[in-house]
């Protein structure tokens, strides 16, 4: 999440709560202060003052989200992309989000979280937790609310489950003709000097026991300011130009534009969407790391927002084909929760509603009109959906965060306790915009590096016969079915 | 002997089938093939792209009957697979030299 | 839920619970008290007392809940449905489901909880709380034990979940034989019209710290006591008899009886029929709104009634068939699901498995020999097993919540702390079957109404070309299979 | 899991958080010291003292891990083994699985629970608890921290999703060839005279609180102290020497290495597999029984474990076969989920990964070489991955949990409140071997006793011709697809 | 030259293969079908609904060869595909006016 | 009137699609099959188990066309599949001794 400097967006309602408890949300806040270190390993660190102690309720709801977001991925998301391409290729597509998430867990507790949250520059962290070095089971990290400690390895779990998704999601817009090695590869550096950074620059800062007192300890974006929930630009716009410039650079698939390539099988186009729906709820609710009144809001959200778009896809079909569509519904609701995402905790449920319906329109005139028009192969739309949806969520987000839209606002946490910041709308959006740039010119500049050198490298394309044949018989040597 | 294909549409099988056999045919073969022809496939969409794939679901039909009994067979399933809408499909008669049964041996006409 | 007047199910043995601490729960409802607003948006309205403030426990479970119960509906119960139809309508009875998810979403936020949930007259709630008005992230929500709240948010997230489900519900009765666009026209009023009135009779109340001041604030059928823990009134027989009377004014499928309609996909089926039953757990256990022993004893019962009644189907089929059969089973499953839902908190898990048995046994004469005879084409047997399983199950709550069978029996509210009241299992039985009663006539009534004007004026029946080809192809240009 | 009698795994972290808070560890024991009995029913016990209270958060916790590892099986391992089949057994091994589910639950609440987990000699409990006679919504359950607990039904429901799964996981040796009434039959005599007997061995304690003052009750593996965090010998080893027993006696498929058997969907074997990995969350991070940073560091060794043995299968494919695989992908994956099992509390992230990397490579020579040199027929590989995985897994955990290499070591017991153990590698790797070969021994001589009775009696295959046929038609009257 | 048409029951396949790559057969054409004949499909019950399909899935195999090989094609497949009891199957043989071999354009005899 | 029968490659069915209109054939069957022939299946192995099945997917293509056109039917699909490499896939030509259009009874070259 992007914050502003000096606050977080949790708005006015958690302030009054605060208010209504002061004694609690101090009391806490001292015991923490007295700890030096930052966001974590607090207890080992300090044995002699009393540690932090996790909520378990807190912790129990971390859990499962986590589990919800892996289940997201996989079966979920693999399954929404593989029922779209030939079955030729549908273990291809499925091999390349179950193996990404394998290699995405061995670099994260490698060095990954380490580059991602622990204190460096504004742009990368420090490799001092390589290997998760120092992390126990009593280390703790730090949540949006003063006081409020998660233990660190669920907190190092969930984020995990992050970093495994946005590679996932890329490999939508080139599925069906992309070398299964290469990708591999191409994952590995690509997590290492696109993700890993952006996830610094967007969600590092030192907690709010800390910030008070070390002001300057956060990434670039979240020092700015931009606000972003659940992850719409670190995940969604991060992914979807990666995708776009590696669509472009692999080229189009064979017979692309001449031969039909319908989905091979909606049904599990269809039961991926359903899981990443509820995948979802683990990844904007959880996004909270706590359990309480904002954690249900931010579902509330990801329900509205989604159906709204769903339904306003559908509508869009009906008036331009005269007949809605199955895929049209799913891919509307997919479009929703990309939108919501950043603005998940801000949002009303009845702004999320509009927010999910302009996002479903704008994406589905580029994913038909403007993608035909440019004639590029974006095959699963990650593009369309994931990079322009994303852009209309993290715009989106100053105006439904609004305080005076009934939005959350955003906290003040260089005061202890957090109290609300001040907000205002076209700053935001300003704020919003330049996260937006930032993400689209680093992942798409460095994509497009790492794709032409792979390209001309090791080679990012199976040959014209495997390809025609079917990845999955060229390079994994099975069939997706056997009758 | 001859063998009598028919190309039909997929939900009259069970019909032409019961004709058939109330006419005393005993055994026939069945597959499903696409069919191109005078009737259009549905446009397909899917999120833009479009398909019109001209290419129908069709049941065929597969008889081998004795000489004499062609004329009747053809007849029977014409009738059982007729709508009068565009797509009914066709008949093709055609000879066949000799038959087996796999399980006896016997051949030709006491085979079928 | 229903209850009685002076009363709510939740036995003597939390009682004995609440005894052993009393001075937690005689402090929590004293704070509780304080506070003049019912059920909900309680901080915000009094920031001078002390806000109840939620467990967040509490809070991560009914967050899993929700997201549990979604997961029965997408992808679960359309899967469930989707296997059992031809291929060619596949996708229709899948988006169907989806769609019916999202358009009550929106209704739900809109104006549905509104009407359901608060205080109107013993019939309907009021509009106070359209568009959500008024909930914050700290608004509260009551639950069944004194002095212990919820976030609003979270209750509304959960309860929207069932307004989902109900309708979803419905579509199998005409399944491959409704046309999309009448169906959710379909759907809208019937959420307004039959379920938001019965979810407001059957559920509303103002609270357990509320009751003793406000004697009269409570929907109609909660008021005449009947016991129903997580919706065998509200969703089962609900739906169970609006899909009947659907598939009555609809009519046969085009060769109904004449040709074979196997399911396409039994595979389907198994996996929507798997994902019920888990998700299941969240629907029954979370119905409790708490995380405790009873919450567990709920989950305990959804596991030994399915088990039983999947059990006693299949032995029924084996003696009758002479061979079992995998749908056997799940449908037995399902039935044992649909029958334990308004007594899962109420029953024991021995007393779980004969309900469903029982269950099972009469929902498989049903759905073969008594459809075969009156031969009315209820595609997949919404009234076979949803409405019969549904009154096994509200008739057989009487008998099981007997303290004396080692039941919950009920709670008497108007005293605070609550105590246990005393139960007549014969009284009891009366309750439950107006209450039975009541839904059949008002659901099967208003259905009935709604069914003719559609079928009048847009129609509710494809053309018997569309038909024919299929329902994926002619509604919505697509097909679920592409090999 | 399996203690060493004066201890257990729970390390060094974990004590210096209570010696953080001494006075509530020390509290909460005393108030449970006043209650005689073990590890249940305390507050119905003994009312007149302050009964222990569970925290909401692990309710909530355990709650969710239950409706995990359901998943995991139902429709989890049910897709994993099904599509792995050709289609014409794909619905018979569904339903096995789905009502092994739904008869060992029936058998569990009857008298399963009783016999595992109540006192009785050291081999086998007693009937005390029959028809769960005792347990009510206030009963409590220990867990492995002094003065915490659980309510106990949710630890009954845990549980039982343990005993469901495992002979689930056995038929997958025997695929395509096994009568499903034999096979039912001998799912309750297995159970019964193999399960229940290892649970109680292996996981049978006093608790905590209890152990000082009735130092002998447990049962004989745990008392000899193995280390068994979630099940790796009750579960996997045991599922896995049955199963290969089982495909022994019941010997090969017809046409078994003449005619060619592919997988008839590997895309439902992946659906299969990803649910499971998502479930075993619930599986490894349940049996902590509590939520906290333990519980998270199990969840953090299922990830990585799983991830470095799916990577290193498909390494070693892509040497030996110049291509990996997709069904190379995920098996490798499920040996490591396997063999992180009994690990998974004790291990590191980092040397997660090395355990799942050797288990993954020795099942790799397993289940292609070996098993292709003895010409056995285990179907689905149940020997090659959960027995063979469960082994590396149980010797493996003696070398990860040695806090010398950062494990998490073990908790002496006999003080109150617990303090870390002294350590010795090859002690406990003897007392590793121990649990292994008494698991291994009693498992497969009992299954081996029970085959060899039911094929001599009522017959464990079917008829060649119902073989042939496939078992969907012959013994269900179903087929899995209609197109 | 000759088609040789075979309807064989699913798991025979593989020794009407062999047999014929044995016989000297190069190539030839397989698909999944239906028959109905004596053979009767079994009886499924969805849920209270029964069907009996008589409906049995077989295996086509087509085969052309020269006119000279026919007879003994027939012969092996007839014995390969033999088990002796109700549904082995038939084997019908037709007429073949030309054959092409589309890699080559070689035509008729050198094609097959 | 002939029928040819075309065993091809299945990515080439559109290309043959295509030339056959613009040979002015209006209708033609299609379904998948399986062939052997010299061209061999890629080796498939499932966790140790190793099939090289030797079986290729192939498209069958069946249309009947007038005596005098069959010649350019077959030249046009010859072309159209072609690809130079082995398993390009055989053309066969019969006859067909009547042909029926099941909509409107028409017959022989009439129904076509
Ligand atoms: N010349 C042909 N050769 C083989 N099959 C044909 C031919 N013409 C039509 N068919 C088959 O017959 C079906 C019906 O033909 P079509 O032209 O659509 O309608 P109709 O039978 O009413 O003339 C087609 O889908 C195709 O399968
Ligand atoms: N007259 C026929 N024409 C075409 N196919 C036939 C005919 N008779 C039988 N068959 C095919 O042969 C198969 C076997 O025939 P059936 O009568 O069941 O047994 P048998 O071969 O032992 O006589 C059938 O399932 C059907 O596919
Ligand atoms: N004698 C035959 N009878 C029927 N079909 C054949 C015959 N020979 C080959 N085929 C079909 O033609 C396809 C191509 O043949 P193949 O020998 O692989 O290559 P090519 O066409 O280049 O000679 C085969 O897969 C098979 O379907």
């Amino acid at each position: 999440m992007t914050f502003d400097l000096k606050s977080l967006a949790k708005g006015a309602a958690f302030v009054a709560l605060f208010a209504a408890a002061p004694s609690f949300a101090q009391e806490a806040a001292a015991v923490v202060a007295a700890v030096p270190d930052v966001a974590a390993a607090v207890a080992a660190a300090a044995p002699a003052v009393a540690a932090p102690v996790a909520d378990k309720g807190d912790t129990a709801w971390m859990l499962t989200a986590t589990a919800l977001v892996f289940l997201m991925t996989i079966p979920g998301l693999a399954l929404f992309y593989g029922g779209l391409v030939r079955s030729k290729n549908m273990l291809s597509v499925l091999t390349q989000v179950f193996m990404i998430c394998a290699i995405v867990c061995l670099i994260w507790v490698t060095y990954g979280y380490s580059l991602a949250f622990t204190s460096g520059n504004e742009f990368i962290g420090s490799l001092d937790k390589i290997f998760l070095k120092g992390v126990t089971t009593s280390s703790m990290a730090a949540t949006f609310s003063n006081g409020v400690y998660i233990p660190e390895y669920v907190f190092i779990a969930f984020q995990m489950t992050f970093a495994c998704i946005t590679p996932g999601l890329i490999v939508g817009a080139f599925a069906e003709r992309v070398k299964f090695s290469s990708l591999m590869v191409f994952v590995v550096l690509w997590v290492t000097i696109v993700y890993f950074p952006i996830a610094h620059m967007v969600w590092y800062w030192a907690g709010p026991d800390f910030l008070r007192d070390a002001p300057t300890d956060y990434g670039y974006l979240w020092g700015k300011g931009a606000l972003d929930f659940a992850g719409g630009t670190v995940v969604h716009i991060n992914a979807g130009i990666a995708g776009l410039v590696g669509c472009l650079i692999i080229g189009k698939r064979i017979g692309f534009g001449k031969e039909p390539m319908p989905p091979h099988s909606l049904v599990m186009t269809m039961i991926g969407a359903s899981l990443l729906w509820v995948g979802w709820f683990g990844f904007n609710a959880g996004s909270n790391l706590e359990s309480n009144g904002l954690t249900a809001l931010a579902m509330m959200n990801t329900f509205t927002a989604t159906a709204g778009a769903a339904v306003a896809w559908m509508l869009v079909e009906q008036v331009t084909h005269g007949k809605p569509s199955m895929l049209g519904g799913v891919t509307g609701a997919v479009s929703g929760l990309v939108a919501i995402t950043p603005a998940s905790g801000f949002a009303t449920p009845m702004t999320s509603i509009l927010l999910g319906m302009v996002a479903a329109i704008v994406c589905y005139v580029f994913c038909t009109t403007i993608k035909n028009k440019l004639k590029y192969d974006d095959s699963l739309d990650v593009f369309g959906v994931h990079c322009v949806g994303g852009i209309i969520g993290a715009l989106g987000t100053a105006i439904v965060a609004d305080p005076a839209l009934g939005g959350q606002g955003f906290l003040d946490y260089t005061v202890i306790p957090a109290v609300a910041g001040a907000y205002d709308m076209g700053t935001q959006m300003l704020t919003q915009g330049r996260a937006v740039v930032v993400t689209l010119i680093w992942s798409g500049g460095v994509s497009a590096v790492l794709f032409l050198i792979l390209d001309k490298t090791i080679g990012l394309r199976p040959t014209v016969e495997a390809e025609r044949e079917g990845l999955d018989i060229s390079e994994l040597g099975e069939r997706a079915y056997n009758n | 002997m001859k063998l009598v294909i028919a190309i039909i549409k997929p939900f009259k099988l069970d019909d032409v089938r019961e004709a058939l056999s109330a006419a005393g045919v005993q055994g026939m073969t069945v597959s499903e093939v696409k069919g191109f022809g005078r009737q259009k496939g549905q446009t397909e969409i899917y999120r833009g792209a479009e398909y019109t794939t001209n290419m129908v679901p069709k049941i065929k039909i597969e008889v081998v009957v004795e000489d004499g009994q062609s004329a009747q067979v053809v007849e029977t399933i014409q009738q059982a697979a007729h709508t009068g809408s565009i797509g009914d499909g066709k008949i093709f008669v055609q000879d066949v030299g000799q038959a087996v049964r796999i399980r006896t041996g016997e051949t030709n006409e006491t085979a079928l």
